[in-house]
């Protein structure tokens, strides 16, 4: 039974994250005044790269490396419960926490950055070295955040605190959510903290030596991973949702804001981002947690 | 057997050396160390004995010289005659490759050091005192002017000349002593002593710390000490540090426990012994010549004896008497092993360890070192705790600080020796070390180790004496 | 070599140090005078009757403190030692003394005066005033008489060493008789006679340690003096 | 006209303000001086002004020399002990005061330095 | 169980040995750190001083451990300083060795202080009496006493300010030496800590605000180095930032103990494993190593274990410890402090990922590293078992609960209820490792199995140099040892620049420069001409005269 609804959660994630994808090239395209691909487009390429062979590799680890990222976000995905008071599409949920969840949100991209590492690219290790310094600046306002609402619901396991909002955290606590906000536009990898892909300069990146099945699992996971981050952060901040039209009702607005968010905004540079997101959303998030935790 | 011997023999030594000389060049050698042996026999029969006696000489007291011999005094006496004893042995080695000129001198020079010493702290004629003040002081000027070079006469001069004033200090406090209470006899004396006006006691006491504080190397009179260990040759060195300095120290405060039993000048002499030390170890940080940094070390271990015999109870006697024994036993070993590195070497630069290539007097230097530090293990350690909690007992935080870090200090300059001579790898050829240093040698570590770990052996006795020596028996 | 003579910090700071001393001394020292107290010596001259010798003085140091004295011959010893271990190879001399012709005529007629005048002081010392330390110094006086005005002369040696050894030697010898015989070091053990009081021989052992005394002090002396003036043999 | 001078209190005043300048003026040129014989003639001048302290403290106007015969009152003597005591020490001060004399001839011949202040073998 | 040495006492001291389970726990640490790297030592030809000093130092390091009054700890804490002395002068420069001692004996002496501070008021040396002779002391020394505990144990830890010595240490001991630094002597200091602070006084703020800054601090400095054990240095600094926050907080010693045991294993393993890189490339440096994932992959597969438990991801051992710290850290309200605790957690991925990267990965920096081969068993076994040793705690997170349990009883703490072996329960949330750790493993599985069956032929590539590299085509020639210095740009950072430029050895510096000018004056003093001693001795005298009349 529960492998069944893990599947399930596996497949819907899968679904919806590349359905959010396509929407996120179209809407982009709107804002830069084109019409953007089909919106399964991303779906299919990732189809058809799964059944191409890769062009080169550079040993055992160098598949590791996806295949750690893609199992990364599978297993974060599981430990994200969907709905809040009730079992049903919890996963592994009661088994961890949100700290597992946090960690696990890393192990991905860590697991992908030593495939990239292995790969020998000098513009492979440029993009993580790019991923690693702006991570932690990045994670410190969502952390304080995070921090902030663990101790406010007196509990650390997630359905436990989407249940805990009556009125939600993001609006009970507006800074708060505001900080994270930040952390989490970063996340998924939008401007202006995007600088980790850079697709234009840096010829995809740390994907640059990814082809063929690598770069499928690649899309797969980041459709997954996008997902399950929308997941947990509606479940963290926006009360979370009792069924799946409210779940992708919740997801979407969040999702837009992130995508209309990237595509005002310039992107920054290494140190740029992170003397900003030091400055800037730690300072709301700090402030936020000290105005909701002073009693 | 009479404690008068102790003083008697090595005169007798020093006056017939002349016929002795008739019977061989060695001869003068080997009665020497036959007659320090023997003292040593007396000591110990003394102490398994009766462990207490008073020697009349001549008439009985008060109104004649005499000598009291009580546990305390003779652990001086031991330790004086065991000093000299491996001293003696020590040399007789030591001079068949690189001998003092004109030996029968020196070997009557030490031993009126050692008579002097010993009369010293038996003696307990307060004139009498001073007439072996002057003997071990005109003894140790010769021995530190030994050599006979620039160097060696400029710290005999200046020996001489600190060693003159402190003895004008001194018999002005004895004249004023006579004038004002009526005898030499040091029993009288503590008996009468609270009785003087209040000025008289006060002007008598510091003149007496004036006389002695150059003697025992208090700040601020003793910067003469450093040019003198400096100059005298390293061997001698052994002897003012494990001897001279100790027996003016059990005489000064040997006298302070009779005439101020209360401890009047108590808290003051703590403080002057605290600083005393920080201020000789600080001065010792930047020096680069060994006798000159051990004479500092000196004057660091030396006064830190004085805050413990400063303050005036039983725990803290004890804690000093440990280093005492302690001090000597390690200072010697250092500067004999510095004895055979400058004959080998020439040079007394710090930075001569490092091309010592004798992992033997290393281990030595070593262990010698860290005893004086105070590293538990070694016989240092417990001198210095005792003294320390003695200090906790009586809530003095700020001289415990100051002897902290004055050990601090130490600390660092000593390290910088060991660093000195266990990283390098400069070396020069193996330095030869006869069997009989090494026995030496080896003995002395040995004996600051049991005497560090296991500290109850003696620590029965040396409380007794300390009990003897703070009751002031005399 | 020159000493600057002006009015240094040195100088004022000394000035200044030495004289508020010393007003504190004379201070103190005038407001408590000291009373006539019971002192030692007045126990030891009453003592003296039965135990010493006519010259109380002579008594106390041989005897009575006769320890110290043993101490003072032997600082007296170590010092004639050092003396002798500093200037004994001095080959260049930085005194020239010339004598001239009154010196050598008048210390030939002085010396034997002085010396018969130095024992007798050195042998009457328990009956008059005066001493082995007395006549010892006027033997030395003497020898340093004869040394500057004849310098060719040199007294031997061996002569003074064998003087000052026997008088070291038989002075603790005599001192360890006593413990021997009566347990006391340096004990009168030629039990002195009361009536014998005042006479030349008399006292025990006092006169006796005197006369060494006197000899060591002599030839102590002698050999510091004569080592202080030794001349070059090329002048 | 000089009989003030027969009474004990004013010898004493004199023997301790005389005695005292003595000092005063050893003490003063061991502060000052620099050359090595005039620092042992100050040391020499200081030990003397204690003695002549000492001696002259307990001096006593009635009473004579102790030199005794059998059966006599012994309170008409003057104190044995602070002549037996200088003596002793005269001798003694005597000793060390040649022995200095002794290394600094030796010293100056080997350095040619007679300032105590520019001894300085072993500045380290 | 309690040996009373009371027998062999000098005056009023009582010593006592006693075997808690405290001691016990630290003990096994020692045991564990002495067992894996006695596998190494056939490997060096080491002097057998070095042996005799080991078995010193094991001795005084058991000493503190199983001592019950201060006055033994001291002797062990001295002994130890002492002999760590000896055995880092076999390959340390004078300089950092002249550092070192300083340090350690300021540390050592501090303590000693306040033992004598703590033994003045109640005249006892044992633990039993320290609580009460703490409260009976005033204010002011109660404040010093602590003060210079403190010093002594962050000296011990290194803890940011007081690590001046640490990192030249730890780079230049024997490899061997080393890891045991890292693994056992700065565990001592968490053990001083526990008996000296924290069960002496209530839980201090100030502790964990040090320890926050510490972690934080020591993570962007082991940022910018480029040697590996310089980095490793820092990274020990860092972790024991955690368990010093987390002692400064009630209910912390659980956490504390747990990372205790899992930094000990993990920094062995990795110290071992870069002392076989070293031994196998004579290389310590990032800029010249690189590339030997294929030459030594075993290795590699044994450090990835490791840097996964250093970043303290879920789900090896390293999560379990990070997860009870945070969870105490939580539950008392700490949440800036757990703020930063994260904060450094998140920012010591860099460095994590450079261990692994620099190391192994990328292009070799060097020809002659093509030539390395794998390490020897002796290497490799210990390795295995640390990593044995790691996955089990990150599998079954309760394992060891039992005996911590155990420990906080014994010093009256509350316990940590226990389950089963899997599921790791803290006062503010649980987590199941055995579930994370096999959904992990099974997903993994998975995707593995997928990818394979859907492979078709892969072009294995011909060499290194087939990479896309900008139209170019690298050969020998080509630098393509490319972000060993990652993370150097952070100092462009202006927040950043603040903490990675400013630097204690200036402070330390200065100070020693003073000390030495000062010194310079009293030796000045000492060899001062004669007659102004008599001057200065007279003057004291007057003063005397003066003082005491007046």
């Amino acid at each position: 039974m529960i492998l069944l609804e893990l599947l399930l959660m596996l497949l819907v994630a899968y679904g919806v994250g590349f359905l959010y994808y396509g929407l996120y090239r179209n809407i982009t395209a709107r804002f830069q005044r084109r019409f953007g691909p089909p919106l399964w487009q991303s779906f299919f390429d990732s189809i058809k790269f799964f059944l191409k062979e890769e062009s080169t590799s550079h040993g055992w680890m160098f598949y590791l490396g996806p295949i750690i990222m893609m199992s990364g976000a599978i297993t974060t995905l599981f430990f994200i419960p969907f709905f809040k008071e009730t079992t049903n599409f919890s996963g592994l949920s009661s088994y961890g926490n949100l700290f597992v969840v946090l960690y696990l949100l890393v192990l991905g991209p860590l697991g992908n950055a030593l495939g990239v590492g292995t790969g020998g690219n000098p513009f492979g290790a440029m993009g993580v070295t790019r991923g690693l310094s702006r991570l932690f600046a990045l994670e410190l306002p969502f952390y304080i955040a995070v921090i902030a609402i663990m101790s406010l619901s007196g509990s650390a396991d997630i359905s436990e605190i989407a249940a805990h909002q009556s009125t939600m955290y993001a609006l009970a606590y507006p800074l708060l959510f505001i900080g994270a906000l930040f952390s989490f536009i970063g996340m998924m990898g939008q401007s202006p903290f995007d600088v980790v892909g850079a697709p234009v300069e840096v010829y995809s990146g740390p994907a640059s030596e990814f082809s063929g099945k690598f770069l499928a699992l690649l899309m797969s996971q980041s459709a997954i991973y996008t997902f399950a981050k929308l997941v947990l952060m509606v479940n963290l901040f926006l009360g979370g949702a009792q069924g799946f039209l409210e779940l992708l009702l919740k997801t979407f607005v969040l999702f837009l804001f992130v995508i209309s968010f990237g595509s005002l905004y310039g992107r920054f540079k290494t140190p740029q981002s992170i003397d900003f997101l030091l400055k800037v959303p730690t300072t709301i998030a700090v402030i936020g947690l000290i105005l909701a935790t002073w009693s | 057997m009479s404690s008068v011997l102790f003083v008697a023999l090595p005169l007798l030594f020093g006056f017939s050396t002349p016929i002795l000389g008739y019977f061989g060049k060695n001869a003068v050698a080997y009665v020497s160390t036959l007659m320090q042996l023997f003292l040593l026999y007396l000591g110990f029969d003394l102490l398994l004995n009766e462990g207490f006696s008073i020697e009349l000489i001549s008439i009985a007291p008060p109104l004649g010289i005499s000598f009291v011999v009580t546990k305390v005094s003779l652990l001086f006496v031991l330790l004086f005659t065991s000093v000299m004893t491996l001293f003696s042995l020590y040399y007789l080695s030591y001079r068949s490759e690189k001998p003092y000129r004109d030996e029968s001198k020196f070997f009557i020079l030490i031993n009126m050091l050692l008579a002097a010493s010993i009369g010293l702290v038996l003696s307990s004629d307060i004139f009498n005192i001073y007439v072996f003040f002057e003997i071990a002081g005109i003894s140790a000027y010769i021995l530190s002017a030994y050599e006979k070079s620039s160097s060696a006469l400029e710290a005999g001069i200046k020996y001489l000349i600190t060693g003159a004033v402190a003895s004008i200090f001194l018999i002005f406090a004895i004249v004023l002593i006579y004038i004002y209470i009526g005898s030499l006899n040091l029993g009288i004396i503590a008996q009468h002593f609270e009785l003087l006006p209040f000025q008289i006691k006060l002007l008598i006491s510091i003149l007496l710390l004036i006389g002695f504080g150059f003697k025992v190397e208090i700040f601020p009179l003793n910067f003469w000490v450093s040019d003198v260990y400096q100059g005298s040759s390293t061997l001698v060195n052994a002897l003012f540090s494990a001897i001279v300095v100790k027996a003016y120290l059990f005489v000064f405060f040997h006298l302070l426990y009779l005439f101020l039993p209360h401890g009047e000048f108590s808290l003051f002499l703590i403080y002057l012994g605290a600083f005393s030390m920080l201020a000789a170890e600080v001065a010792g940080l930047r020096q680069s010549h060994l006798k000159r940094l051990f004479a500092y070390s000196s004057l660091g271990q030396v006064a830190l004896v004085f805050t413990a015999f400063a303050l005036q109870n039983t725990q803290a006697i004890q804690a000093a008497l440990f280093i005492v024994l302690a001090h000597s036993v390690a200072k010697m070993g250092i500067f004999f092993a510095l004895a055979l590195i400058e004959k080998e070497h020439e040079s007394m630069e710090s930075e001569t360890l490092k091309s010592l290539n004798s992992p033997f007097l290393r281990v030595i230097l070593l262990i010698s070192m860290l005893s004086l530090l105070g590293i538990p293990l070694f016989a240092g350690f417990v001198g210095k705790l005792l003294v320390l909690k003695s200090l906790a007992l009586e809530g003095m935080l700020p001289i415990i600080m100051m002897i902290i870090l004055a050990s601090l200090i130490e600390a660092v300059y000593y390290f910088k020796l060991a660093g000195y001579m266990f990283t390098s790898d400069k070396r020069r050829d193996v330095l030869k070390v006869t069997w009989a240093h090494k026995t030496i040698l080896a003995f002395l570590s040995l004996l600051l180790l049991i005497i560090g770990m296991a500290p109850f052996l003696l620590s029965e006795y040396l409380f007794e004496a300390s009990k003897l020596m703070l009751g002031g028996v005399s | 070599m020159s000493i600057k003579r002006s009015l240094s910090t040195l100088t004022l700071s000394g000035f200044t140090l030495s004289a508020l001393l010393i007003l504190s001394f004379i201070n103190i020292l005038l407001q408590n005078v000291a009373t006539n107290i019971e002192r030692a010596g007045d126990g030891l001259l009453k003592l003296n009757s039965s135990e010493g010798v006519a010259n109380v003085v002579t008594t106390v140091v041989v005897y009575f403190r006769g320890f110290d004295t043993l101490g003072e011959i032997a600082v007296l010893f170590i010092a004639s030692l050092g003396v002798g271990l500093m200037l004994e190879r001095n080959t260049e001399c930085t005194i020239k003394v010339q004598s001239n012709f009154m010196l050598q005529s008048a210390s030939k007629l002085l010396f034997p005066i002085i010396i018969i005048f130095g024992l007798y002081v050195m042998i009457y010392g328990h009956l008059s005033p005066g001493g082995g330390f007395q006549g010892g110094v006027l033997v030395a006086s003497a020898v340093l008489l004869l040394l500057i005005s004849n310098k060719d002369l040199e007294v031997p040696h061996a002569v003074i060493s064998a003087l000052e050894t026997l008088a070291g030697v038989s002075y603790v010898l005599i001192g360890l008789m006593g413990l021997l015989l009566s347990d006391v070091f340096l004990f009168n053990f030629l039990s002195p006679n009361i009536a014998d009081f005042g006479l030349l021989l008399s006292g025990g052992i006092i006169p006796i340690v005197y006369i060494i005394v006197g000899i060591k002090v002599g030839s102590e002396m002698g050999f510091i003096v004569q080592n202080l003036l030794k001349r070059s043999d090329d002048v | 006209m000089f009989e003030f001078f027969n009474s004990p209190e004013v010898i004493n005043i004199i023997v301790i303000i005389g005695s005292m300048l003595l000092f005063f003026v050893g003490l003063f040129g061991l502060l000052t001086q620099k050359h090595i014989i005039k620092i042992f003639m100050s040391i020499a001048i200081m030990e003397t002004a204690v003695y002549l302290f000492f001696i002259g403290s307990l001096f006593k106007l009635d009473a004579i020399a102790p030199i005794m015969k059998v059966a006599d009152d012994t309170s008409k003597f003057n104190d044995p002990i602070p002549h037996a005591m200088i003596l002793t020490a005269i001798v003694i001060a005597m000793a060390v005061f040649a022995l200095g004399v002794s290394f600094a001839i030796e010293y100056y011949k080997l350095s040619g330095k007679t300032n105590i202040d520019t001894m300085n073998e072993m500045r380290h | 169980m309690m040996i009373n040495l009371s027998n062999y006492a000098l005056g009023h001291i009582v010593l006592a040995l006693e075997m808690s389970h405290l001691a016990n726990f630290f003990a096994v640490l020692i045991l564990l750190s002495m067992g894996t790297l006695l596998f190494l030592v056939k490997n060096y030809a080491l002097p057998k001083s070095f042996y005799a000093l080991s078995a010193l130092l094991s001795t005084s390091l058991f000493l503190i451990v199983y001592a019950a009054d201060y006055l033994l700890f001291f002797i062990g804490w001295e002994v130890m300083s002492i002999t760590t002395y000896f055995l880092l002068s076999f390959s340390v420069s004078q300089k950092t060795l002249h550092k070192y001692i300083i340090f350690a004996m300021s540390s050592a002496l501090a303590l000693f202080i306040a033992i004598l501070m703590i033994y003045s008021t109640q005249q006892s040396f044992l633990y039993s009496d320290a609580r009460e002779s703490f409260e009976l002391m005033g204010e002011f020394q109660g404040v010093f006493f602590l003060v210079l505990i403190l010093f002594a144990i962050f000296v011990k830890l290194g803890v940011i300010g007081f690590h001046y010595w640490l990192v030249d240490a730890y780079e230049e001991a024997h490899d061997i030496f080393t890891a045991f630094l890292s693994a056992v002597l700065s565990k001592m200091g968490v053990y001083a800590l526990i008996i000296l602070v924290v069960k002496v006084t209530q839980p201090m703020l100030a502790l964990a605000i040090i320890g926050v800054m510490t972690s934080i601090i020591a993570t962007f400095k082991a940022i910018q180095e480029d040697s590996v054990k310089r980095v490793l240095a820092y990274s020990s600094i860092a972790q024991l930032g955690y368990i010093v926050t987390v002692l400064g907080v009630a209910d912390g010693m659980s956490g504390a103990l747990y990372h205790s045991l899992i930094h000990t294993a993990v920094k062995l393993l990795l110290f071992i494993n870069i002392a076989g890189v070293i031994y196998m490339t004579g290389r310590d440096k990032f800029s010249q190593l690189g590339g030997l994932i294929y030459k030594m992959p075993q290795s590699f597969v044994l450090l990835l274990i490791g840097i996964i438990v250093l970043a303290g991801m879920p789900p090896l051992g390293g999560f379990s410890s990070k997860f009870l710290i945070y969870s105490a850290l939580l539950d008392t309200k700490y949440l800036l402090l757990l703020s930063g605790v994260m904060f450094s957690s998140a920012s010591a991925f860099l460095y994590i990922y450079k261990l692994i990267y620099g190391v192994y990965l990328g292009h070799p920096s060097h020809k002659k590293l093509e030539s390395a081969k794998e390490v020897s068993l002796s290497f490799l076994l210990p390795q295995y078992l640390l990593a044995f040793i790691l996955i089990t705690l990150g599998t079954f997170p309760a394992l060891i609960v039992p005996y911590i349990n155990e420990i906080l009883l014994e010093s009256s703490l509350t316990t940590l209820s226990f389950t089963h072996a899997g599921e790791l329960i803290s006062a503010f949330a649980q987590f199941n490792g055995l579930i994370v750790m096999s959904a992990f493993g099974t997903i993994f599985v998975l995707v593995v199995i997928f990818f394979v069956s859907t492979r078709s032929k892969a072009k294995e590539a011909k060499n290194r140099f087939d990479i896309a590299y900008c139209g170019e085509e690298p050969d020998e020639s080509t630098h393509l040892h490319y972000g060993y210095s990652m993370g150097k740009e952070l100092a462009r950072v202006g927040i950043l620049r603040a903490i990675i430029k400013n630097s204690s050895s200036h402070f330390y510096e200065y100070l020693g420069k003073q000390t030495l000018s000062f010194a310079e004056l009293f030796r000045k003093i000492y060899s001062g001409k004669l007659s102004v001693n008599f001057n200065i001795a007279i003057l004291f005298l007057l003063l005397l005269l003066w003082g005491s009349l007046r």
